[in-house]
């Protein structure tokens, strides 16, 4: 299977983008991103989840553990999700009244549709184990 | 749609969950009482189902295969995940915090079984020392459901 | 890649084929020694094998499962398709006619495990009364082989 | 599994367009479509592969059957077909000897490319059974 993880610069913000699908396979892989992330001093991080096609209960955990990490640094994480299957988990699951999750990457980092040019400076993980 | 039993083995193995979910969702798909809405949730219930299994054979160190079997009935589609890990006690489960607390920030885990609960309309869960079975059933044309 | 087996047992119902495909499939992908077109190859050479076997669980009328099994070892992606139908004898099938020759029209049916043979590194057909098993191996980084 | 059928006429021929996969449970569906258009008094009829996805010995043997029965009506039956994966079973079994295969309807039909306007005559059989 494979999960993709993009990362690009808004600001402030750096913006992982998540493609396929996040399950207690590729959670690992999303989880040292976002580890990385923070160890590399970005305290604002807005997780796009557009992309993604499959989300359970690991992800959502480690979504969980990257907004615990972020808040002790002083930091924040921010979600961009209007898939309604997507939502649907954070619902369920009380987490819609934890995380800020917003209609696009634009609203999160509070600009307008128009101030656009991210940046990209990330990689594109696409493993091929999985499915 | 056949009302006989289709049954998958995998390895209690992370990657292997990615196939339990195809194999369900591929049969799910046959079934044209089922909404698409339903059998996303449903995907997301067994893969919670074989995560756990997945867990629990991890803890034993067995090299047995988690089963899947998965029939699709006159009142909808049923799947059970049967694993033989060291069991537990479905009843004793913490409770979550109400959603407005703060504490909500505790629970990285534990949204497995609620989720499964919230998201399918028919959840048994028997275990013992021998192993644990989850039987999740989606029933046809079934009302929203809710926890 | 995982040296371990994935076990699917099909209901003999033709609508059951394409599963057996598509979980073949799914594993096959994973494997990046093999080529999208030999797992296009492998795909059919499964379908062949367990149509087979559908058609002989029909001929004693058993309610069993076919039972298909894959493994990604070593050497290449090993798949057994079993049956519990009535054997036969591999080696006593009639043979073709040349390509050019007009009978060749005659062969509407029998071309199942000639199909196989070529798009398949290796065959082993193992039948009795008790049933068939036919395994199936793509072998890593193969030569394209020959019938 | 979704199989296609879909018929148009093309001057003297009946053009009959397979799409998805054929394979035993599909196949039974498509050699009564041929049956059909012969007994209508299609005795020239092209089939279309372009849209196959999959196709096994079952789908040979329906070829066969069906070039069998229009030969016997004085017909003949046309493949097209350019998709190597599908072409290879043919090649494999010695059929590329039995049948005439081409490269488009066009070709097949003995038009050139702007010879166009095919009318659609048939339905589409989308069967929801199978994968
Ligand atoms: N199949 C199982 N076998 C043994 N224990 C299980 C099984 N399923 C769930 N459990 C226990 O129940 C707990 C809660 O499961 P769950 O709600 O899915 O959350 P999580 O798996 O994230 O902990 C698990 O941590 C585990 O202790
Ligand atoms: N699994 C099986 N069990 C019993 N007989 C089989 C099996 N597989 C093949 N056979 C026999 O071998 C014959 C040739 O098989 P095959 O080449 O696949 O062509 P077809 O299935 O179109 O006849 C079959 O008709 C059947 O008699």
């Amino acid at each position: 299977m494979d999960l993709g993880l993009d990362v690009s610069e808004r600001g402030r913000y750096a913006v992982l983008s998540v493609h396929g699908e996040v399950d207690v396979y590729t959670a690992p892989r999303f989880r040292e991103r976002l580890i990385e992330l923070v160890s590399e001093g970005k305290h604002q991080i807005v997780v796009d989840l557009e992309g993604v096609d499959f989300l359970d209960s690991t992800g959502l955990g480690v979504l969980v553990g990257g907004l615990k990490r972020l808040r002790s640094h002083g930091g924040d994480l921010y979600l961009v999700c209007t898939q309604s299957r997507i939502l649907k988990v954070f619902e369920i699951t009380g987490l819609t009244k934890v995380f800020s999750i917003y209609e696009s990457v634009d609203q999160a980092v509070g600009e307008s549709p128009t101030d656009l040019a991210a940046e990209t400076i990330g990689e594109r993980a696409d493993d091929s184990g999985g499915y | 749609m056949v009302d006989e039993e289709v049954a998958l083995e995998i390895p209690a193995r992370a990657e292997f969950v990615a196939l339990a979910r195809l194999v369900v969702s591929a049969l799910a798909a046959t079934d044209s009482q089922l909404a698409d809405e339903r059998v996303d949730d449903l995907k997301i219930a067994v893969s919670e189902a074989c995560t756990n299994a997945i867990e629990a054979h991890d803890l034993v160190a067995t090299e047995e295969r988690v089963r899947v079997r998965c029939r699709a009935a006159e009142r909808g589609l049923e799947v059970s995940v049967e694993d033989r890990g060291p069991g537990f006690d479905p009843s004793g489960l913490p409770d979550h915090p109400p959603v407005t607390d703060p504490d909500r920030l505790k629970f990285e885990r534990g949204l497995g079984i609620p989720l499964i609960r919230a998201l399918v309309d028919e959840v048994e869960i028997t275990s013992s020392g021998d192993g644990t079975a989850v039987r999740l059933v989606m029933l046809h044309a079934a009302d929203d459901v809710a926890d």
